[in-house]
């Protein structure tokens, strides 16, 4: 019966107790009061409508049941799996972390069939109907647990309601509540982000092998594969130097396309040329990777062999490689220019249209109007902007892994491939990877570096664009 | 007892001996498809203030902003008809708008200075039309024009503080002070007062009063005590037509047509 | 003429002419009921109209009040302008008359049996002649009738003419025995301030034409016998 | 008060027209259009970069949505495909090698010349892949009636040739030697063929001068026998035998000689002059047909790009997305309302704000770092599967829902509000009746972007393990599988040149999804777009 | 009073008063001009007021024409508002005192040599009161003070007690010769004009005072004998 | 001659014998740290109409949102002092705000009606706060409240179309119509026709006039002309202070204190 338990899909009943429970109890709550007449007068007009006495008594119902379901989804299934790991033979729990995860996954999808086939593997089995048994009793018990919560609550708020009662008050309180957790999730993101970089940064530099802070941040060779040596000057350089390139197709390209939609542009044209640069936006960045590999290097590539065949170029003036940083920060910029044109389309159009009229009836031309009124005002947000597509582009990762290549060098070459933050990063971790190696660990003391810089750039530009933005509304 | 307005009336405000310094002739505005101003003539005389009055949506602004072609800058906006000023018409392919802007001022319903200096807000004018030869040139002129706008000793020693510093009403003698600046002979406003208090208000009207010393001046206001208080010629709009235009006081003693009497005595619609 | 938006504007307006009005008819009354007092030698009569001056003060008052708070609250333009600066204007006139009427009263007072006849027919009839100007004035007022009003201005004269007769027999009259001077001195200044409402009614006349049209007739005020 | 101590310059008034001024002006407008050129040119060069790049990932795929199939009538014989008699379907499902050794025997049968050297049988049953008869196999094991009966199988053709088909692999050019003169067999089993008498048997002479030393493959075909040119004579040529039939010798005047020109020498090719030879053949005898390549759609990943397919990538981005939206759509919704309408203005406010508007520009792969520490390692969640990766792309995009539904709330005019509330509506109704809905079609725009956003991201997933080789299409958002963004990284970097056009069709695949979800998101704000 | 600021609203205003004190002043000439013609016997002097009423007549137009524009083009408030409805009625009442003067004039142009010096003296003394009067009442209003408006309207008794007494002296000078009784009747009317004229200068004290405090002084406005 | 104003005027808008309302004492008005409102002590009688006027940052607007603590729904303001309304205080902590402002209604500056229908813009009051128990009981209230407010000749047929289309005048009467619905008892008014024409601007002082034989009305405009016409009773603020109160018609003609005189006839500053 556990087992039949175990494998019922849980989400749809769980869903279902929450629904039944919220409309019972709201029906209860609004005819609880509805039943005596609204009086309309002035003065002796009820603080809360019916409705409002009917949401309560839901919250009330539905809340505590909803918490305990929450804590059952996120650590049942760990605990499961721990007490499953304790009940293994030791050879079993002997087993590197990985390789157990790995056995697990298997068990737990095995266990999740309906009737589980029958392998020859004789632990095996006993332990995925061991599994799916432990499940059954978790979810018995969280069920028990959740009537349980409903009803208390339930009643609790039945005891509560009346005409006079301010049932209001408290719905909104929940509605607020339950608004500020969502909030608060964006900033649990951040927290866990950071936690988690710096958390495995410092194994990473507490473990063997591991060059330490200075070397990491200063050594010159990066051989994280091999796992040597873990010196970051070079990807440093690469991803600026690739950044670079990229702002500066993006940044005037970006700017004066906004420029022209905003102050120049009919509407007809811009409601053409802004979808399309959308569009630009739209493409995922992987397709741009595409690009830059199979069509814009081989262009970069055979360019400059040309200028090497110059007569007055020694022929080995660029090394002309298959990938190359070029390619990357073209694709790159290319891909930042809607980007850069829409924040500063919407700096542009932040500045009051009184102004420009100003400026015009004074017996300015339109670009005097743009350089000398509109411009100036909108500063401040397109340097935001500029400093936003920068951090956009040194953590930009596909268009590098698939078009600027591997080698961790420092040269001033643009035509040779030179590799970035992020090429490793995703080296390091594709595929398999258990989380104990320095190898693996590298990478996160690289997300860290990588989550510094941007998180640097990016504060610096919000604060920009708060002033700005001060400034006008 | 109280005299026949029919014979000229010895009172200061007399318009009809100053020269006519803007004549329009049959102008239409369509914007886009819709026709929102119907054959209106009229001159406009010198040294002098003529306000156009009428219910929002009369015309008033659009019929205003024709004569420095504000209406360009309206994406399918088009003006037919002539407007002569100084014998050659405006609208005239071969008028270059930006010259044409330099000459005819303009001021707007809000005040709208440019987030910079008071003293660069009056100078931008003369910078891009090249006025001042040199430094001590450029402070002449904002000084000057500070001083006819009744500006110069509530900002004379902050001058370089940003414009937008200033309150409403001083904004907008700030905008006036920078219309004056480019030296046009031509000044328009459009509802300069609107969005003033009536102190504001008064100071503003005062110093329209001194400006029509010197300028041919078109207001375009929705109170009527306002162009009672500070025009020589009032001109009354409705649906885009003109009603009737006059001398002011007539206009607001004794005004011919039917329609005009009932706007102004508030008897309309 | 259409109402006001505001119609409580109209109102206040139709208020005023109406106390102007109601102060004409008053003005009429008195004058009418002063002339005969004087011939019918009836006391009642005369101290009455005394009486009733108060009530035109009081009139007048409210009138100018009226003027006021409109001027104040209102901000009249054009015709009800007009309509509020002539208010004020009839208003002071009427009340003036009311003044003379009131004088012709007292002085009624003063006459005594042995007086002529004739002599104090001549004034009843310049009285009637009188009101009846005053009336044909206020109705050209409430009509706001410009060629009505022009019409009394013309008529003014057939007032005068009848004045400089009147006076004339007067004198004849007193020189009968200047032993009654002082009493019969009266006579004089009833007959001079029945001409005197005449001419004050061609005032209205006037102030009633500018209303109606805005313009205004000239003419040096008071003519001379 | 226009004081006289500070009169105007007076050439002023007149300097408009002075000469000056007019030199001025032309400058003033000069620069005007200077200006205007930029912008035209920044626009020009943003359109034609979408241009060039959407020109060549077509330009690439269209070949992939067609394939080659060659067609065999197979017997089904029953000791093969069911050995020993047992019928049960998953036997017979699996036994790949007994339909294939039906597959070779036929293609054996069709090129008997082949049967003399392993290296030929290697060579000819190259044509076909091995797991090519999958689908045979299942539809029998599906239908056991069809044991013993003749069933006409399709299977699709090896990749390269496939390509060469396509107009891969080399140039070719086909051109007519000429009549045949008198054949005769040199003894080292080459032939000869003299008196070729045909003035385009010079023409076919110029031609071979032109290749000269260049290692071309010049293949030469008389009947259906195939040779390949040694040398040419004066008046004829020398050719080895290459397969087909023996060649008829003597006096063959009136058969016609053709010749096929393979640019690219044999060595630097993945497929060989034979295979061509016989690919060629089969296509005349129409037993190869170009196909619409439905596999693309149907079938999951694997090692053959001729069988591969993004189906399984297909279904596991709908599974990601939706896990995504129905992580990130309401809770950022919510948490926008809460910021923008209720939360009071203080420091923990602020931070709130800042760090969200931050979170919105951390690099996309510091989320993958973070599923991959938090996710996989800590909550032990399993690899690879789409509810992590949703959850992954959900915190992704959540901070861009955010700002994009705050946005949307801050144009509704704070005037609604205040109408609402001196109406006596509490301040949720006044959000929740009327600040909410004017924003909805804002909101939404913004949730569509955010998701086609999702959908194009590759990198966090790639470091939750989302890379794995899934060879069949997943049912439940818990299950192994893969997304069409990383499909496309893993197979342009698989090794074959077939990936190529492969890739580039799941691009556009992908594209698709992302232009229909941007169009929704256009046409949204047109519908609804309110100005205040 | 500190200035408004739209100055050339204050300019109008003064405009206005300073119109008013012309006219004001030009009525006291008038009087004291047309009583010494009497007297003097004076036919040029006499004449001259006569023609000055035609220019009182164009200040009193000029004056209305002020105050219509400036109710209608200023919407006037407060102390402004009562200035300018202070101000019609000023007007109105210095063109009468005007008229009045006039009138006395005409009558002047009457009287002969053969006329006692006596009775013609106190004409003379009398015009100078009221002419003092009169300039009192103007003083006022240009200082805007209550308080000497106040004054004036007390002094107002004097005048009417020297009127009546005129009066008395009048009759016995007319009786003494019934012949000429005619001619001789135009005494009564001068000093009655001048009666006249006396009680006007009351009513500019009181329109004064209303324009000073806003508020008004209630009596009746024409007292007899 | 003119009547002396001490003694009672017997004209139609007498409104000492009004009962009062609601009486301020003593309010102090702070927003974050500067006062906006010194000390301000004043009673307004039902059934009449009380402006307030005085120049722009005077605090008019500012008291008037307290009688309906509007300022509560801004950050950092705060109000002291007693506001007794039907003898309890409105700013009593047990006090709903929710609860009062459905008895105190509000019309804004800028016609704001929701984007919805004529019918649900008036009919939302009522909703919210279960005035109506059926369907034709809340038609019934639209009806009525769109008669009262003068719209309903102009809207009755195109209920369901958006109020958003109607003209600017409309709007405004839609949006004291939508306060109407909620039978409150107080109506505030924030300079409610700053934006409207001179026409439409009469239309709604007309309602106003009307209004005022059911409601206890306060309006705050910054035309003095306006408060002249359409009030009662008349407060002059300035710089966050009451300078001086009284019946509008004394104020006009014989204001007691002179800043009222300087800025009632523009003398001011």
């Amino acid at each position: 019966m556990l087992q039949t338990l175990g494998h019922i899909p849980i989400g749809w009943l769980l869903i279902a107790f929450l629904a039944v429970t919220g409309f019972v109890s709201f029906y209860v709550g609004r005819t609880a009061v509805a039943r005596a007449p609204m009086p309309r007068e002035i003065g002796q007009r009820a603080h809360s409508q019916p409705n409002f006495h009917g949401y309560f008594l839901a919250m009330c119902g539905v809340g505590p049941a909803a918490i305990v379901f929450l804590i059952y989804l996120l650590f049942s299934e760990g605990i499961a799996r721990g007490q499953l790991i304790a009940e293994l033979p030791d050879y079993m729990q002997a087993l590197g972390q990985l390789e157990l995860k790995q056995y697990l996954d298997r068990l737990s999808e095995h266990a999740a069939m309906r009737e589980p086939p029958v392998t020859g593997n004789q632990l095996f089995d006993t332990a995925s109907s061991r599994l799916s048994e432990i499940r059954g009793q978790s979810r018995l018990i969280v069920l028990f647990l959740a009537f349980a919560a409903s009803f208390g609550g339930f009643f609790f708020g039945l005891r509560r309601i009346n005409r006079q009662f301010r049932a209001r008050d408290y719905v909104e309180l929940g509605i607020i509540g339950l608004l500020f957790i969502c909030a608060a999730i964006a900033v649990l993101t951040t927290l866990g982000i950071v936690l988690s970089l710096i958390f495995e940064t410092l194994r990473f530099f507490a473990s063997e092998g591991s060059p330490g802070v200075f070397g990491f941040l200063f050594g010159t060779e990066w051989n994280a594969q091999t796992g040597e040596d873990f010196g970051t000057v070079p990807l440093f350089f690469g991803t600026l130097l690739i950044a670079l390139l990229a702002m500066c197709v993006a940044a005037p390209i970006g700017l004066f396309s906004a420029i022209y939609l905003s102050e120049y542009a009919s509407p007809t044209l811009r409601a053409w040329v802004k979808p399309i640069l959308e569009l630009l936006a739209g493409i995922p960045t992987v397709v741009y990777g595409f690009f830059a590999a199979m069509v814009v290097a081989p262009a970069v590539r055979s360019g400059a062999q040309w200028i090497n065949a110059l007569p007055f170029t020694p022929d080995t003036l660029l090394s002309a490689q298959p990938q190359s940083a070029l390619a990357a920060g073209l694709v790159m910029g290319i891909m930042i220019i809607p980007f850069v044109s829409s924040l500063s389309d919407d700096v542009i159009n932040a500045v009051p249209q009184t102004l420009r009229n100003g400026a015009l009836a004074m017996g300015a031309t339109q670009s005097e109007t743009v350089r000398n009124v509109v411009l100036p005002a909108a500063l401040p947000g397109i340097i935001a902007a500029v400093l936003l597509a920068v951090s956009r582009a040194i953590g930009e990762t596909m268009i590098v892994v698939m078009a600027a290549g591997q080698r961790a060098q420092i040269t001033a070459d643009p035509t040779s491939d030179l590799t970035t933050i992020t090429v490793q990063i995703v080296a390091l971790l594709t595929g398999d990877t258990e989380f104990d190696s320095a190898k693996t660990l590298s990478a996160f003391a690289l997300g860290f570096v990588l989550f510094s810089v941007t998180l640097l750039f990016n504060l610096i530009a919000l604060r920009v664009v708060q002033r700005y933005r001060e400034k006008y509304d | 007892m109280i005299a026949d307005q029919a014979e000229a009336p010895e009172s200061q405000t007399v318009s009809e001996d100053k020269p006519t310094k803007i004549d329009c002739r049959h102008i239409d505005v369509f914007y886009a498809d819709k026709q929102a101003i119907f054959d209106i003539s009229m001159p406009i005389r010198d040294r002098s203030v003529t306000s156009f009055i009428g219910p929002s949506g009369c015309g008033k602004s659009t019929f205003l902003r024709c004569m420095n072609r504000m209406n360009d800058t309206i994406d399918g906006a088009r003006v037919d008809g002539e407007i002569i000023m100084d014998g050659s018409d405006i609208n005239d392919p071969t008028v270059d708008p930006v010259l044409l802007r330099s000459r005819v001022g303009m001021v707007f319903q809000k005040p709208n200075p440019f987030p910079k200096s008071i003293f660069d807000n009056i100078a931008y004018g003369a910078r891009i039309h090249g006025l001042a030869s040199s430094k001590s040139d450029l402070e002449n002129i904002v000084e000057s024009s500070l001083i006819r706008a009744g500006l110069w000793e509530e900002v004379k020693d902050r001058l370089a503080s940003p414009g937008t510093g200033l309150s409403g009403g001083q904004q907008q003698r700030l905008c006036i002070a920078r219309a004056i600046a480019v030296n046009p002979e031509v000044i328009l406003m459009d509802e300069p007062c609107s969005a003033l208090d009536p102190i504001a208000t008064a100071r503003i009207e005062e110093l329209i009063d001194e400006l029509r010393e010197r300028f041919c001046i078109v207001i375009v206001t929705h109170s009527m005590q306002q162009a009672a208080r500070v025009s020589q010629n009032t001109a009354f709009f409705h649906l885009g037509k003109l009603i009737e235009m006059g001398d002011t006081e007539t206009m607001f003693t004794n005004p011919t047509n039917q329609k005009t009497q009932d706007y102004i005595t508030g008897r309309f619609g | 003429m259409p109402q006001h938006i505001v119609t409580s504007f109209t109102d206040e307006l139709e208020h005023l002419s109406a106390n102007l009005l109601r102060m004409g008819g008053l003005a009429e009354a008195m004058i009418r009921d002063a002339s005969r007092a004087v011939v019918t030698r009836d006391d009642e009569l005369a101290r009455s109209v005394i009486e009733r001056d108060t009530q035109m003060d009081a009139l007048e008052t409210e009138c100018e009040r009226d003027v006021v708070r409109i001027l104040a609250l209102r901000q009249p333009m054009a015709s009800d302008l007009r309509m509020v600066i002539g208010g004020i204007k009839l208003a002071g006139t009427i009340e003036r008359i009311g003044d003379l009427a009131k004088n012709i009263a007292y002085r009624s007072l003063a006459v005594t049996d042995a007086d002529n006849r004739t002599a104090l027919r001549g004034v009843e009839r310049m009285g009637q002649a009188v009101s009846r100007q005053l009336h044909t004035a206020l109705d050209a007022y409430s009509r706001k009738d410009a060629a009505a009003a022009i019409s009394v201005i013309d008529r003014d004269d057939d007032i005068d003419s009848h004045y400089n007769s009147m006076l004339k027999s007067m004198l004849v009259y007193m020189v009968e025995d200047p032993e009654k001077l002082d009493t019969r001195s009266n006579f004089l200044f009833i007959v001079k301030n029945l001409e005197r409402i005449g001419d004050h009614c061609t005032n209205i006349a006037k102030v009633v034409h500018y209303i109606a049209t805005g313009r205004q007739i000239r003419s040096s005020s008071e003519p001379m016998r | 008060m226009t004081d006289p101590q500070t009169p105007l310059p007076a050439p002023q008034t007149s300097s408009f027209a002075s000469k000056a001024a007019m030199k001025r002006l032309k400058k003033r407008h000069a620069a005007e259009r200077r200006f205007r050129a930029y912008g035209q040119i920044a626009i020009g060069f943003a359109i034609a970069a979408l241009c060039i790049l959407v020109y060549s990932i077509f330009s690439q795929a269209w070949s992939a949505f067609s394939r080659h199939e060659v067609v065999f009538d197979l017997t089904m014989e029953r000791e093969l495909i069911a050995p020993e008699g047992q019928t049960d379907p998953e036997q017979i499902a699996a036994n790949v090698t007994g339909f294939n050794t039906l597959v070779q025997r036929n293609l054996l049968a069709t090129f008997p010349e082949t049967e003399r050297t392993r290296q030929l049988r290697r060579e000819v049953f190259g044509l076909t892949t091995r797991l090519a008869v999958l689908p045979t196999a299942r539809k029998v094991a599906a239908s056991p009636e069809l044991l013993d009966q003749t069933v006409t199988v399709r299977t699709a053709l090896s990749d390269d040739l496939d390509l060469y088909l396509k107009g891969g692999i080399t140039d070719r050019r086909k051109m007519i030697v000429g009549q045949a003169g008198i054949i005769a067999a040199n003894e080292d089993g080459s032939i000869d063929i003299q008196e070729i008498g045909d003035s385009r048997f010079t023409e076919f002479q110029a031609v071979i001068e032109t290749l000269g030393e260049a290692q071309t493959s010049v293949l030469i075909r008389i009947d259906d026998t195939w040779f390949t040119l040694e040398t040419v004579t004066e008046s004829g040529l020398i050719a080895s035998y290459l397969t087909g039939p023996a060649p008829l010798l003597g006096d063959r005047s009136e058969t016609p000689i053709d010749a096929l020109i393979l640019m690219t020498p044999a060595s630097n090719r993945t497929v060989s002059d034979r295979q061509i030879a016989w690919t060629t053949m089969l296509k005349e005898q129409g037993r190869i047909k170009r196909v619409f390549n439905t596999s693309l759609f149907t079938s999951a990943d694997s090692t053959y790009p001729e069988l591969a397919g993004a189906a399984a990538a297909i279904i596991g981005s709908i599974f990601t997305m939706i896990v995504t939206a129905l992580f990130a759509i309401p809770v950022g919704i919510l948490a926008a309302v809460y910021l923008e309408e209720f939360a009071p203005k203080n420091r923990i406010t602020d931070l709130i704000e800042v760090n969200i508007n931050n979170l919105a520009a951390v690099p996309s792969i510091v989320f993958g770092l973070l599923g991959a520490a938090v996710f996989l390692n800590l909550f032990g969640f399993p690899r690879s599967v789409p509810f992590v990766g949703g959850l992954v792309l959900g915190l992704l995009v959540l901070p861009t829902v955010i700002i994009a539904s705050r946005a949307a709330l801050k144009s509704v005019p704070p005037s609604i509000r205040t109408a609402a509330l001196g109406l006596g509506a509490s301040k949720t109704q006044a959000v929740f009746h009327h600040v909410l809905p004017l924003a909805a079609p804002g909101i939404m725009t913004g949730a569509i972007i955010a998701m086609a956003r999702a959908l194009g991201e590759t990198a966090p997933l790639l470091l939750i393990g989302m890379v794995a080789f899934v060879n069949e299409v997943p049912t439940r958002a818990d299950q192994e599988s893969t997304v069409l963004p990383v499909l496309i990284y893993k197979w342009f970097s698989g090794a074959e040149r077939a990936w190529e056009p492969m890739t580039s069709a799941v691009i556009i695949i992908l594209l698709v999804f992302l232009v229909l979800m941007n169009l929704a998101a256009v046409m949204l704000r047109r519908r609804f777009e309110r100005r205040w």
